[in-house]
């Protein structure tokens, strides 16, 4: 029976940035089973972040070799590097790296944002005796691990079908990471519950859209299909424009759902507030930078082979999409009240400027959308790390969740004057301000969008940036120049707090309550009078923090040697 | 292409079916009822499957989905509740039209671009399937598609560990061994509780509901017999109670029987009843 | 030349004693303000051996370029770290860092109370450096660095005491504002870069000077215009001006810095700069005119209304810079003239700023002038400082302004057909109205009786400033009287100018000039008459203007002139009101009109994300068949 | 019978599908209507491929059965959990994300 059968040849050097990450990953599910629960943490840790380094010098080492032959490929292509996936790939390695540090730190209160064990019903007696015992999901640096291989996947392929699996690869994990959260867990877990919902529904639309491609092209090989839009007589319905148009829409809707552009945006403010926050951190950074790299992969290389109808069609489709979303992430993130929200809809703001710079499909849109992405990302990661720090305390010292409501950051300068000077560089950078990455990003994306013709598309962008501006200089000056509410409030705060020293032993003043019911008043008032708290790095956050910012500042001072790189990544076809 | 005329019957007495089973997934109001009509469409489509010359799949799609996939949906419900009914009253306002019209929408615009696949004949899967079609299909696998298998292979670990993690609640005290627990019932008897398990509510008592306390061999009504929340919830009947309601049953029985019967045998049968009244009945409240 | 690698030490500099003060932190506070002082000295000192070095030169020798390396190099946008140094910048340079000096050295006595003075020298240090990679950048994109830099220097510095929310506010407003006119400068660099390729001066103003060949006039015309907005913005013209006067809110020194050498004469500096661009644009050309013409008048009347000493001053410098503005939009005539004009007005408008401030230092942190009055003998020196650049924004011979703003009015009756009559006249009237407010500020201070409380717990004690306040006043003074003269000797600024913005033949206005400047001399010696009359000879109602003027009009119609009430008080009070009113209403009401529309649409917006997942998916789906409709509406491809 | 009616069965389950998703506000019949889509797209990959006399597409049928179950474990964990929490299994009553 083996006659026929010829067993591929594998180069294994070319799929190592994404193997050692997914190896390390089922390394890691073996460390779970046999590691004792005292060292798994630390362990998972090494490992994690040993494979993200480690991918990371594999994507260099790769690099000259792609670059001088312009691709490299296994097994038909299903696995395929271009210069462009390589440099996506790295800015995937790059961002993921801060991104665990963030999720590995415990900060000085001694717990990590994850739940002892996230199969406990919140709120019960098990989930305190969870945490009493010690517990640690140390699972989710094994997920976060295959979550970062289908990232590196997504974009390095030249197959749909492939395509389609890493992003359930990278999904899955995602969906699982979300519910995991210490605190506030009914949100991470309805997080979890609505990122899933809307990501299957979206991935079944992709499907379909996968499939009438299929039909036709007879193929899901994205080089093939270009061979058969060029020459319709190669297959047998080459001759129907509509499928693949319908197909290549539906198959955006896919990709477009996991850049968080508009419509396919709804999930994305309440997943990353509810998502534990160095988990939101991680997936903005790197699912955007993965999406955007798998949306170039199918998009520009299917464009060599549309005519001009369909190009133009296509183009349409992204120009409603870059307005929907420009529009829809600056006005609703200018009313937002809370940190993480207001993140989340800035998010989608860059999804649009992202997409704006794709409309040419050329080698300068991708250049700019490669800088883009290490901009945004280091600066949307340092950001939720901060967002990690900034707590709530009670008044018996007890630090609590985060604080995330905007009102609650005021007057951060003066309680953490390094950590605001940070935020406030990431938030500068976002707005595109000029000596930070984001500047050039900006300017990058828009010019691609006027070298194609798209001024009006570049203008609106100019536009939606002036205003989201209002925004984030919005936070900057709550936190620098507004007093905090807790010192507005402190001459109040200070007589109801004195008898109040022993924390929820407070009797209640007026005694015929019951002590039940002064008991919960007593607590509803501690949650009232929460203060806002900066708790200290136990190391990693502060040394993400520290690596996003310099890499803002450097990216933005100096950013001839990443643009180089970025150019050289621009090649997007073999 | 055209089918042969077996195909073309068995299509037209599925598929209808199929479309039918389908909407009932809109319109059920028991998510089980749901589940089933969702296995029929996939039973469905395993015959179809095999009728468009794809065998293997048609095996696939039973074992996996209909086997697996679909009783893993049960077992969920089950864990859910399996008779909880879903009310069909729309609560968010014009969705019910959003829905429908979306829906209908997809379904058109999927139609017309669909229904017009075919310009020339089909090839068929003839030469394709020469050598068995899972045999074809092992070749593509293997030849073409093993990076995809391998990450497929990375995407059901992650699947368990993703059911782990979220489902899986260890252990955080010692394991109960039947040693450790006989020990601690033979240490609690020195506080007056019982060695045994405890009685079944109603055992010996003449009425065997929940909420009626077991008699004792002394035929005292044993209180904590009967489950500790209808207990809290003041739900319990009390022996007392219970004597009472048989002796109202009996004086109805015996004033039913002094119609027809003699006054010394109604006298016999109020002394019977009387065993079951204890000195503690009264005052245990 | 010789010197030119020095350039990059003039942004080093001031950019070098910022870092030091932000990153020492609390250990500089005693002595942090000095280093601040030295690096803004040290600037000055490198710029004038620059300076002196290209006097040795031949006049066409004396434009050129430094490179440090390169900035960006990404295929298509290549731009160089590069530095022009010539006459125009070198200017600026020297503007910058002399009249920065002395601001700095005024804070430092004037600020010495203020716990965070560490902090302001800081930005004080941060603002000229800024300032100054904008004047010397040889690319737009350096400049936008430097422009952007301005703008966050002055956002920190307006904010600067932001214990006060209206401070908060206020620098916020600024830098969102401004941001509106960076936009402007953004997609001019874009369509600069999809026209020629390039953003560096020498290839796009050489591009342009050569009628911008391959350019259609429209997008000529759309880059003058963005860069219009940009300018706008920076320099607070119509209709971009509101955040000028909120900006007071900031410490007076701030105000002098931003009025006089930095921030505001940026947009004059851009546009005189991009000259060529709008010269090939001769359209956007007029509308710097006319907006130019509009602010000045705008400003003017504006000005008359305010009885904040500070927001008088502010509104005034809204008047100047719209001189400087129309000058910059009559085409190279009026280039030099707009730097010159930019060059004494720096100095008198600091020295009028800083002798406010002094003022205010005398007066408690006073700013409201009706509480003023008869501070001239208890402020001497502060009276003359400022009495001296008072003359000088009138224009009084022979101290700066009239050389400067006399040119101005000249340039604007020069030309053809209704512009001359026009601009003209507006300069002409403006140079009235300029004279009745400026008159009426340095009254209302320092003539008159005195109308503050002289006993009570909270009266002031007027006193003249420390040295280190007084001396800055006073040299600025000088430069206020002696500066115009000394650079009109032979033209001399207009030639020295020259190879920068070109030599233009001398066209004759359409009056005589000997006319024209006797009709200026008139109406400033009316307007400073009439303010002399309501405000040095009769008594200044101390309650707000409405219950002002009917007291007012009562007084007067028992012994003063009934016909010049009638004629020119009533309308002008009415016409300045009606003008405040609508920059309150109407321009402020339309940004906030935009700001509340974003806040309702975004409100409209939030609702949509009611967190219920089906309508999410149903948004999902809907999304996905607007898209589909809008691509079969504009092709009919779809099926 | 013409191969296309295959394709529009399959358009119409793919619709009925979405509509549950929609519509329905139990959560795991939504998921089910998910996994409807999932078959429909499958039966269009069948059909495909006997029509391009490819058996690639019955491959891809069979990875997408194979990611489909994957994802209804993910999902059915996720379901679970959250109906520990809240006792509910209704889509609607997860709505304490909002703005």
């Amino acid at each position: 029976m083996n006659d026929g059968f010829i067993a591929p040849e594998i180069d294994w050097a070319v799929v190592a940035p994404v193997l050692v990450v997914l190896g390390a990953g089922v390394l890691g599910v073996l460390v779970e089973a046999f590691v004792p629960a005292r060292a798994r943490r630390v362990t998972q840790i090494l490992l994690t972040l040993a494979a993200l380094a480690g991918s990371l010098v594999a994507v260099v080492l790769l690099w000259p070799r792609v670059l001088r032959d312009g691709f490299a490929f296994i097994v038909d292509g299903t696995y395929l590097l271009t210069p462009f996936t390589l440099g996506v790939q790295a800015v995937v390695a790059v961002l993921a790296i801060p991104g665990v540090l963030v999720i590995a730190d415990r900060t000085s209160s001694g717990e990590d944002a994850f739940a002892p064990t996230a199969a406990a019903v919140p709120g019960t007696a098990y989930e305190d005796a969870a945490r009493q015992a010690g517990l640690q999901q140390t699972e989710i640096y094994p997920l976060v691990l295959f979550a970062t291989g289908g990232m590196l996947l997504f974009p390095a392929t030249d197959n749909l079908i492939v395509l389609f699996i890493a992003l359930e690869v990278l999904s899955l994990p995602l969906y699982v990471l979300c519910a995991t959260a210490r605190r506030r867990r009914l949100l991470s877990q309805e997080a979890a519950f609505k990122y899933f919902l809307l990501g299957s529904f979206a991935s079944a639309l992709m499907l379909f859209g996968i499939a009438l491609v299929y039909g036709f092209a007879g193929t899901v090989s994205l080089e093939t299909v270009v061979l058969v839009l060029q020459h319709p007589e190669l297959s047998p319905l080459g001759t129907m424009p509509g499928l693949v148009l319908t197909g290549v829409l539906l198959v955006l809707v896919g990709l477009l759902f996991k850049v968080g552009a508009a419509p396919f945006h709804t999930w994305t403010p309440d997943v990353y507030q509810g998502a534990p926050t160095p988990v939101t951190g991680f997936m903005a950074a790197c699912t955007k930078a993965a999406a955007v790299g798998a949306l170039v992969r199918v998009l520009f290389t299917l464009a060599a082979g549309f005519d001009d109808a369909l190009r133009g069609d296509i183009v349409v489709a992204l120009w409603v999409v870059a307005i929907l979303t420009m529009l829809v992430g600056t006005v609703a993130g200018a009313v937002q009240t809370d940190v993480k929200r207001l993140l989340a809809y800035s998010s989608i703001a860059h999804a649009g400027f992202l997409v704006v710079g794709l409309v040419g499909f050329s080698e300068l849109g991708a250049r700019a959308v490669v800088f883009y992405l290490l901009a945004y990302g280091l600066a949307t990661i340092g950001a939720f790390a901060v967002v990690t720090l900034v707590r709530e305390q009670d008044a018996s010292g007890v630090v609590l969740g985060e604080a995330t409501r905007l009102a609650q950051w005021a007057g951060l300068g003066r309680k953490a004057p390094w950590l605001t000077a940070a935020f406030a560089l990431f938030l500068l950078s976002m707005a595109g301000i000029p000596l930070t990455a984001g500047f050039l990003a900006k300017f990058g994306v828009f010019q691609a969008a006027v070298d194609a013709g798209a001024w009006p598309l570049a203008v609106l962008g100019v536009l939606a940036s002036a205003v989201a501006v209002f925004f984030y200089v919005r936070v900057i000056v709550l936190m620098v120049l507004t007093p905090p509410a807790d010192e507005r409030a402190a001459p109040e705060a200070a007589g109801a707090a004195a008898p109040g020293a022993a924390g929820a032993a407070v009797r209640p003043v007026e005694g015929g309550g019951g002590t039940a019911a002064g008991v919960v008043t007593a607590a509803r008032t501690a949650v009232a009078r929460a203060t806002v708290v900066v708790v200290g790095s136990r190391g990693p956050a502060a040394l993400a923090i520290a690596l996003c910012a310099l890499g803002v500042l450097l990216v933005g001072l100096l950013p001839a040697s990443v643009l180089d790189l970025a150019g050289e990544a621009a090649k997007f076809r073999p | 292409m055209t089918a042969s005329g077996g195909e073309a019957f068995l299509f037209w007495t599925l598929a209808p079916l199929m479309v039918l089973a389908a909407s009932g997934l809109l319109v059920v109001r028991k998510a089980v009822h749901a589940a089933i009509c969702v296995m029929f469409v996939m039973v469905g489509l395993a015959i179809l499957y095999v009728a468009q010359e794809a065998p293997f799949l048609g095996v696939v799609q039973v074992v996996v989905y209909t086997g697996a996939v679909m009783m893993l949906f049960l077992f969920v419900l089950m864990l859910v509740g399996v008779d909880s009914a879903d009310s069909l009253t729309e609560t968010i306002r014009g969705q019910r039209w959003i829905g429908l019209l979306l829906g209908a929408g997809l379904a058109a615009v999927l139609l017309t671009v669909i229904g017009r696949a075919t310009f020339r004949p089909a090839v068929g899967l003839a030469d394709a399937n020469a050598v068995s079609n899972p045999v074809a299909l092992a070749r593509v696998l293997f030849e073409h598609y093993v990076v995809a298998m391998q990450v497929v292979g990375v995407l059901l670990v992650t699947a368990a560990l993703a059911a782990l993690v979220l489902t899986h609640r260890r252990r955080l005290g010692p394991r109960l061994t039947q040693r450790a627990v006989a020990t601690a019932r033979v240490a609690a008897l020195a506080q007056g509780r019982p060695l045994t398990p405890l009685p079944a509510p109603g055992v010996y008592a003449q009425n065997n509901a929940m909420d009626t306390p077991a008699l004792g061999p002394d035929g005292r009504p044993l209180e904590h017999s009967v489950p500790r929340v209808l207990r809290i919830r003041g739900q319990e009947r009390s022996a007392t109670a219970v004597l009472a309601a048989e002796e109202t049953l009996v004086e109805h029985r015996a004033a039913a029987a002094e119609l027809s019967e003699a006054a010394e045998l109604s006298e016999t049968a109020r002394t019977a009843g009387s065993p079951a009244r204890t000195p503690g009945g009264e005052e245990h409240r | 030349m010789q010197t030119l690698a020095l350039a990059p030490w003039l942004v080093a500099t001031p950019s070098l004693g910022a870092a030091i003060l932000l990153l020492a932190g609390r250990r500089t506070d005693r002595w942090g303000h000095w280093v601040g002082v030295l690096a803004s000295a040290a600037t000055f000192v490198v710029g004038l051996v620059m300076l002196l070095d290209m006097f040795g030169m031949a006049p066409e020798e004396r434009v050129a370029h430094h490179t440090v390396g390169t900035w960006v190099d990404a295929g298509a946008l290549h731009v160089d770290l590069g530095f022009q140094i010539d006459p125009l910048s070198m200017t600026f340079v020297m503007l910058v860092t002399f009249v920065g000096t002395l601001i700095h050295v005024y804070s430092v006595a004037y600020m010495s109370h203020d716990l965070d003075r560490r902090r302001f020298f800081a930005y004080l240090n941060l603002f000229v450096a800024a300032m100054l990679l904008l004047v010397l950048a040889d690319s737009y994109l350096v400049l936008f660095v430097g422009w952007e830099g301005v703008g966050l220097a002055s956002f920190l510095l307006i904010g600067f005491w932001d214990h006060e929310r209206v401070n908060a506010v206020a620098g916020k407003k600024a830098f969102v504002m401004n941001r509106v006119g960076d936009m402007g400068l953004l997609v001019a660099m874009m369509l600069m870069l999809a026209t020629f390729g390039a953003v560096d001066f020498e290839t796009v103003i050489g591009a342009s000077a050569q009628g911008a060949p391959g350019a259609s006039q429209a997008v000529m015309i759309a880059i003058g215009l963005m860069l219009l907005l940009a300018a706008c913005g920076k320099s607070a013209q119509f209709p971009l001006q509101a955040w000028l006067g909120d900006a007071m809110a900031g410490p007076t020194p701030v105000s002098a810095l931003i009025h006089a050498a930095t921030m505001v004469t940026a947009g004059v500096y851009l546009l005189v700069r991009s000259g060529p661009v709008l010269e090939a644009a001769p359209d956007a050309q007029l509308v710097v005119a006319i907006v130019g013409a509009v602010t000045l008048l705008f400003g003017a009347i504006v000005g008359c209304a305010k009885d904040d000493i500070k927001k008088t001053l502010a509104a005034s410098t809204m008047s100047q810079i719209g001189y400087m503005m129309l000058a910059a939009g009559l085409g190279p005539v009026g280039y030099a003239f707009a730097i010159f004009h930019l060059i004494t007005h720096g100095f008198f408008k600091a020295g009028l700023f800083l002798g406010a401030g002094s003022v205010m230092h005398a007066m408690g942190d006073t700013v409201d002038m009706r509480r003023f009055g008869g501070l001239a003998r208890l402020l001497p020196v502060t009276t003359i400082t400022m009495g001296l650049g008072w003359l000088a924004i009138l224009g009084v011979p022979p101290f700066s302004g009239f050389y400067s703003k006399d040119k101005i009015i000249e340039a604007a009756f020069m030309g053809e057909g209704w512009r001359p009559w026009v601009f003209g006249f507006a300069a002409l009237l403006g140079a009235g109205i300029t004279a009745y407010y400026m008159s009426r500020l340095f009254f209302m201070t320092f003539a008159g009786r005195r109308r503050w409380a002289s006993d009570g717990p909270d009266a002031p004690h007027p006193h003249e400033a420390p040295a280190l306040m007084v001396w800055p006043m006073i040299v600025l003074a000088v430069g206020s009287a002696g500066l115009g003269f000394a650079l009109n000797v032979g033209d001399g600024f207009v030639h020295w100018l020259e190879p920068v913005v070109g030599h233009t033949e001398h066209h004759e206005p359409v009056l005589p000039v000997w006319l024209l400047i006797a009709l200026t001399l008139v109406l400033v010696v009316l307007g400073a008459a009439l303010a002399f009359r309501q405000y040095a000879m009769s008594a200044v109602p101390t309650t707000p203007p409405h219950a002002h003027a009917l007291v007012r009009a009562a007084r007067v119609d028992l012994h003063q002139d009934d016909v010049n009430e009638a004629l020119v008080m009533r309308p002008g009070q009415y016409l300045t009101r009606a003008l405040v009113y609508s920059d309150r209403t109407a321009v402020d009401a339309g940004w906030l009109g935009l700001a509340g529309g974003i806040g309702r649409f975004g409100d409209r917006l939030r609702r949509l994300q009611s967190g219920y997942v089906r309508q999410y998916a149903a948004q999902t789906l809907g999304g996905l068949a607007v898209i589909a409709v809008v691509v079969w509406l504009l092709s009919g491809q779809v099926g | 019978m013409e191969l296309t009616n295959y394709l529009g069965l399959a358009a119409i389950l793919f619709a009925i599908g979405s509509a549950t998703v929609l519509l329905r506000r139990n959560s795991i019949v939504v998921f089910m209507g998910i996994e409807l889509m999932l078959n429909a797209t499958n039966l269009v990959l069948v059909t495909f491929a006997r029509m391009h006399g490819d058996i690639t597409g019955q491959l891809l049928a069979f990875f997408v059965m194979v990611v489909a179950a994957a994802e209804v474990v993910v999902g059915l964990a996720i379901i679970i959990t959250i109906f520990r929490a809240r006792r509910s299994a209704s889509v609607d009553d997860v709505n304490l994300l909002q703005s």
